[in-house]
Formats: structure tokens, C-alpha cells, sequence
């Protein structure tokens, strides 16, 4: 029995987490993988990252981020390319090819209540299996699924739920990952990074060490396994502020 | 004659108490948030994750595509806004700590139950917060005009719509007037501009207890 | 019928928050009220509110924090003025008097691990009923508990805890309440605003709103109800550092 | 002749793989704290809610009330130190975030179950947050005298004990030695500095296989 037997314990995941292209910050996703993408319509999308699962040509994904998208742009061109088997999330939207799909039965759709949806993610992340919300009871979302009566109130359960790789977007990363994100592009993310087996995060600016000040870290390193800086997006502005009212 | 989509949005934000934290829903419910006054301690929560939601950002200045609203229409944040991540958005609403929430509706029942995501032989669009707001928010108030565009009543003795949740309406404003929904059904609190109560009986797909006669509009000298 | 009805809502628990004086912000505090109370041991601690619950005289009170804590100093002082009849937490200590007064039965203990104790408040203040964890299968924490089973692993179901009252520490706070709290000294003390009907936090610092920025907010002021400016505390290091090794 | 308390952790210390996410106990374990080389990636968390614990605070400069490791004591933040609450700070470790957990034990059982909180008999101190460490960290080191004070085993056949939590301990690091938890019960891995392969077989309430002969202490050469 020898001494390196000891002391061999193979390296863990929180090392040397900057990638230098999107292909590297990809690396290991497969066919048939679960992917969570952050982001609500076009905003705070991890631009570079969506483009690259096009590109690397994997298949049968199931899609799990709040809106399946705008035609022509972002996260939608996944569905376009024909590469989303499954998709989990809040709001489809007027898209007929996505609705064209579930009819044809291409795409399975599992519609959920958008707090659920981020509990259960959190959920996954944070090791609780299940919980007990009052979203959903009495209509179609409870179908299947267990209820209990807590103080008088009927709750439904809802499991965690899992994915193999994040997808996210951040404003600032330092190289341990520790994440701080701009505005209401906060949303999932910091979520669907506790909750994915690789969490991959599109950083506007890379920082040393000791540049966030630990008071001020909206998501520790420990929930964030790869970091790719991308200094250049489009961010469009998905809609415009309607008119001013008459009044 | 009836209230516009403009005085129905009018209506619902004199429904806003003082320092409250409210959360309008997408569509016509979100149009209140430009008449909210903005000295009466109203917080205005939109649910992808901030609390705090100022005038829309419409100056080029202004604009940020990571301020937005859950429309996904770009706002400003007020002095004291606060961001936060979708699972606190959430336990703010499910928690009971979002006072009032204004939501848009397909049809109300009599008991309270609200439809406002799918109709049957139709696309479903998605549910987006709306079961989280009905289910969690203290007060709920629909905001919907009186009947659908083919003339249907869309306040019902029961909804023939997938259900958003439960027996959670408290109070309906319409094109028509406004009304409450008590043990027994629909009361009615007030009507619009030139609305008889023969038509808004005549609208309404289910009993309305008219109680007295009810106020008239009273315009905006009562604010 | 008249107008008046229709719009006379009555005015929102967000207005006016700051209170001029302890007996000010603890107002409405009962005999028998659930208290919660953040900090970790000394560190951290609403000190004047703590002191001013004792000055109140209520009793019966049920307390919730992770550490029953020090002779003589702090939250002990609540089971030395004999006010306590139930602790809730994590951990009660070598406390001699404590132990005397559960083997006398004047005191209920529910020992908690830590984790699920954090897991509970949040619960409470997220509308969450229940959640099922891994922590405690299998121990004396489960006696009398659900268990199931999800994805071959079997969970045990533990409820939200609610409290009447949340007395914690801040550092800053703006008159909203949005709250920024100092190092490790924000442990429990969101979780509890979250949870309780009504929050009261002790803040050195008062500051006009727009003077935290929304990205660098620890807890909305949707979960704070009264604030009380203290501007000094004795915030004693409860032990040293050990000695230093030899080797 | 054996380990004294600081070799214990100092071994204890080589078991923490580069790159890694680590969370100390209360007592012993915390002592690994300063064995560990700075530079080697290994962050440290205490479960009061602060990952990349540094170095003890010991000069009045560094003192802060509201910065301490999880037994109270006084510690710095090392660069790339983040802070969080307790329900953050536990999602980490119940949800499989934390690579190597430490932890000190009354029994540990030869199917790996963990008895650390509670003595039968005795006044119980608490529980902390040594369930959701020993049910949630990916790897469950045991930390501890071989026998307690009055020589009782305790590596036992089953615990005596209240549980802590079941089948949790991989491996467990003693006065005597290192040994693994197997399918088959307690295993060999090394030998203290001086102590015979009778001795630590004599001090295990358990059976023990000790395969091939183990190495004897190796000293600091391998590190």
C-alpha cells in the first residue's frame, strides 16, 4: 500500500476555470444534453455561448430557460436549427414554428409557472429533491402531481430540477468565478449555475482576484465551473417603450 | 360610452394603497405604472427581478437592454430599487410579501377563480408569473375589459378556461365599472362613465348583486 | 354606495419605517411571540433591540436563533430573565442553566442542524410549506417526520418556521429598508425578515434611498418593516484566535 | 508512540485535493486551517456563511466581531472571499457543492456511519451544522482520537451513539493512522509514526483489514 495512494486525490474543478474560446467552454456537451440558459427574451443572453452550441452541432437538447425566444434571433435559432428535443419553460410565445413542433410532437413542451420554475432550479442547486408551493393547485400544472394540506392550505409538489451544463451571462467575473451580473439580467442565472453538473458563464470583464469585494458577490466561485470573457455583444433592446400615453 | 383602456389603468391606480408593494401583470395591467403618483410610496415590482420600476426608459440615455420590465420593455429604476434573482422574485410574491397585484384576465368566476393563460383549441402562449401572483399576491384585481371581442362575457358563473388559480380575485375593474367578488358572487362597486346598470347586468355572465345604487364615475375630482 | 369605498385602501406597511426608539420599534411585541433573532453567537447582534425585549417585560416568548449563546452577555440574558419557554435553533451550549431548565421542563428545546434551520426560514418567508432534504435521515431528527424517496434517495420533509417578530442587524440601511449587512454577519438575519410578520432591524447606518446601488442591495426593503438607527455597539469578539501551532 | 493532535491535522491537511472546495468542522478539523498551503487552490468554507477563509485574524488590525469561522474564532478573508447567507451557505453543502468536509467524531461505524452531536446520558450542546455536512460535502473525512479518553473504540462495529448521519464517513483519520470505509468494513490505508500493526487492530472496535502491509508514516518526504 503505497504512500501516493494517500495523497493522490485527483485535482478538483476549481482550478484554472478561464477558457480561451467558446469551443473550449463547451467542451463535454453531447447529444441528448440538458442545458439551462439564462436570460429573459434577448436580454442578458450569453451571446457567444448560444451561438457556439449551434455551432459545435449537438442535438436532441432539452432547452430549459424561461422564453423560447423571437424568430431569427438568440436562443430561437436552437429551435430553428432543429436542435431542441425538449423544452422547459414559462412562456413559448406566439412562435409558430415552436407550436407547429409540439403538434407534430418534435418537441415535447413542459409549460411551468415561472416561481416554480426558478424554485426548482434553486432547488436542484441546493439539494432539497422537492417543496411544497401553492402555485398551481387546482389547475392543469397539478395534474399528476401530489398534494398536501399544510395549516389548512392545500400545497403542490414540485421537484428540483437538473441540468448537465448553464449557459449564462455575467457582468463581471474574478478568475475563481465569484459572479456579479448586471441588473435584471440577474434573474436565473445565478440559479441555474447552483443547479447544473458545469456551469459555463460569458463574463464581460475578467478580474483578478480580490477586485470584488466579498460583501458585494452576488454568486460564489463555488457554483461556477468555467469562465469565458467575451468583451463585445449585441444586447439588443427586444422591445421599445410603447407610446407615451395620450392622458 | 365606457372607460377607455386608459381610464381603466387610471381606475386600477387609485387601487394602489400608500406604501405598498405592488406587481402589475404584462399588458393593460402594466400601463398603471405610469400613473402610480410618484410620491405616494408605491413600490412597483416586476417580477424578472426588480422592485422599484421607474417611468419607461425612452431617452437613448436611458436605455439599458439589462433594465427591463416582464414585458421585456426597457424601464428606469427609482431612487431605492433593488435587484435580485428570479427565486427571491418569487418569495416575494409566494411569500405574501407583494400587497397588491394587478393581473389581466380571460375570465373571472363568481367564486374568485381566475383564467388568464390558454383557451381551449388555441396556441398556449406560456403562464409566465401569473399562477405565482395569483396564488401568492395579498390582493388580487383583474383588469380586463367587460367581454371579449366577440361581445362573451368574461365574468362567469365558472370558468370554462384552464384555470391560473383558485378563488383569488378580489375585486374586477372593466371597461364597464368595477366590481367585487364577495361569498355571493359579483357585487358591484361602481360604474364607468354612462354605463347603465341594465348593461352592465346585461354584460356580466353571471349574477351581480347591485347592492344600492351604486356611484356613477365621479371623473377625477375624487382623487 | 358611495366613492370613498372604492379607493380607501387602507396605506401599506411601507411607509415610514424608521422608528425614533427601541420601545418604538418593538411595539406590538406580545407574551407567547415567536422571536427570531440573527446573529451567530455575539457576533452580529441587534444589541439594543435584544436588550430593549428584555426591558419590555414580555414573556413566554419562543426564540428562534441558531445559539442560545453566552452567559450573561447577549441572547443568554433572555433565558437568565427566565422569558424564554422555547428555544429554536442549533445549538444551546455547555450552558448549565439552560440544561437545568429543559431537565425542569420550563423550557422546550427543538434542536435544529443548521442547514435545515436556514432552509425553514427561508421557506416561511418564500411561501414555501415544505421541502425535503437529505440532512438527518436516518437520525433522531427524523423521529416523527415523512420521508420519500426521489431518484433512489430517500429525503425527509421538514416544515417552514415562521416567526412573529425578526430582531436583526444591519449595517446599512436605506429608509426603505433595503438592507447591506457586514461580512459574516448576514448569516440568518435576511432569511428572518423574510420569515417573520414583522422585521425589525438595528442599523449603524441610515442613508437616504439611491445611496445603495440595486445591484449592491443584500435584502429588499419589500421584507424590512421598522428600522432603528444604532449608531454604537459593543460588538464583542466572543473568543481569540487559538495559539499559534509550535510546528 | 502515535500522532499528536497537530500531526493529525496536518495529515489530515494532505488529503485535500488542489482545486478544491472545503469545509472544517468545529474542534479539531478547524486546526487543518493553517496547514494548508496558500497556494495550492483549496478554498475553504465555513458554513456561518463565508467561503476563502484565511489565516486566523491575530493583530488588533485584523480583528472584526462580524468576521468569524464557524466555532467563533476570528479569521481573514483571503482574495477571491466571497459572503453569503445561511440558506446560500447550506445550499452549497446539501447541494453537493462542497468537495471535502472535515469533521470531528465521537463514533464512526464500519459502514461509515457518523456519530459526532450527542452522547446518550449526557447534555446534548447542538447540533451546528454537522448533519448537513456529513449528509451534503461529496467526501466525508473523520477527524478523531482512535479511543476516547477512557480508551474505549471508537471505530465500532455500529454506533452506539445518535447518529449524525448514515454511511457518510469515506475515510477516517486517527491518532494511530488512516484508514478507509469499504464495503468490507474499516481498511488499512497507513500507520501513525511508531505504531504496530497490533496496536491499531487492539484500539479498533471493529474489524480491521489491513491488506498488504501499509506504509508506516512517511514524515513530511512525500508531501
Amino acid at each position: 500500500m503505497s504512500l501516493a495512494r494517500a495523497s493522490s486525490s485527483p485535482p478538483g474543478r476549481h482550478l484554472a476555470k478561464v477558457r480561451a474560446s467558446v469551443e473550449e467552454a463547451l467542451e463535454g456537451l453531447r447529444d441528448g444534453a440538458r442545458v439551462m440558459v439564462g436570460g429573459f427574451g434577448l436580454s442578458g443572453n450569453a451571446e457567444a455561448l448560444i451561438e457556439g452550441v449551434l455551432e459545435r452541432g449537438v442535438r436532441e437538447l432539452t432547452l430549459i430557460t424561461n422564453n423560447a425566444g423571437t424568430p431569427g434571433r438568440g436562443i430561437f435559432r436552437w429551435f430553428e436549427a432543429g436542435i431542441v428535443r425538449r423544452f422547459v419553460g414559462c412562456y413559448v410565445g406566439p412562435n409558430a414554428l415552436v407550436a407547429r413542433a409540439i403538434e407534430a410532437r418534435t418537441i415535447e413542451v413542459e409549460l411551468v409557472p415561472q416561481g416554480t420554475f426558478a424554485e426548482r432550479i434553486r432547488a436542484a442547486g441546493a439539494g432539497i429533491a422537492g417543496f411544497y408551493t401553492r402555485t398551481g393547485v387546482g389547475t392543469a400544472i397539478a395534474s399528476g402531481k401530489e398534494t398536501r394540506v399544510f395549516r389548512g392550505e392545500t400545497y403542490l409538489l414540485e421537484e428540483a430540477l437538473f441540468a448537465d451544463m448553464a449557459l449564462v451571462r455575467a457582468r463581471r467575473a474574478d478568475r475563481f468565478g465569484n459572479l456579479r451580473f448586471h441588473r435584471t439580467a440577474r434573474n436565473f442565472s445565478p440559479l441555474m449555475c447552483m443547479a447544473a453538473a458545469t456551469s459555463v458563464v460569458e463574463v464581460d470583464e475578467l478580474v483578478p482576484e480580490g477586485d470584488i469585494d466579498p460583501d458585494d458577490v452576488h454568486l460564489p466561485g463555488a457554483f461556477v465551473h468555467r469562465l469565458l470573457e467575451v468583451r463585445e455583444h449585441e444586447d439588443p433592446l427586444e422591445r421599445l417603450a410603447p407610446e407615451p400615453d395620450r392622458g | 360610452m365606457a372607460w377607455t383602456r386608459d381610464e381603466m389603468a387610471e381606475r386600477a391606480a387609485r387601487e394602489l394603497p400608500a406604501g405598498s408593494i405592488v406587481t402589475l401583470g404584462i399588458g393593460l395591467p402594466t400601463r398603471i405604472a405610469e400613473r402610480v403618483p410618484r410620491d405616494a410610496g408605491i413600490w412597483l415590482h416586476t417580477e424578472n427581478g426588480l422592485l422599484g420600476v421607474g417611468p419607461y426608459a425612452r431617452a437613448p440615455g436611458e436605455l439599458d437592454s439589462q433594465v427591463i420590465n416582464a414585458g421585456k420593455e426597457p424601464v428606469t429604476i427609482v431612487k431605492g430599487g433593488s435587484i435580485f434573482d428570479s427565486a427571491l422574485s418569487f418569495a416575494m410574491i409566494r411569500g405574501g410579501h407583494v400587497d397588491v397585484a394587478v393581473l389581466g384576465a380571460m375570465q373571472v368566476a363568481e367564486s374568485g377563480d381566475l383564467a388568464n393563460w390558454a383557451i381551449p383549441g388555441e396556441r398556449v402562449m406560456g403562464i409566465g408569473g401569473a399562477m405565482d401572483l395569483a396564488a401568492g399576491a395579498r390582493r388580487v384585481i383583474a383588469l380586463t375589459t367587460h367581454r371579449t371581442r366577440r361581445g362573451e362575457p368574461k365574468l362567469v358563473t365558472r370558468c370554462t378556461y384552464p384555470l391560473t388559480a383558485r378563488a383569488c380575485v378580489a375585486r374586477v375593474i372593466t371597461d364597464l365599472g368595477v366590481l367585487d367578488v364577495t361569498d355571493r358572487g359579483f357585487s358591484l362597486v361602481e360604474l364607468a362613465r354612462g354605463v347603465s346598470l341594465e348593461a352592465i347586468v346585461a354584460a356580466t355572465g353571471a349574477s351581480l348583486d347591485v347592492g344600492d345604487a351604486p356611484s356613477l364615475d365621479p371623473g377625477r375630482d375624487d382623487a
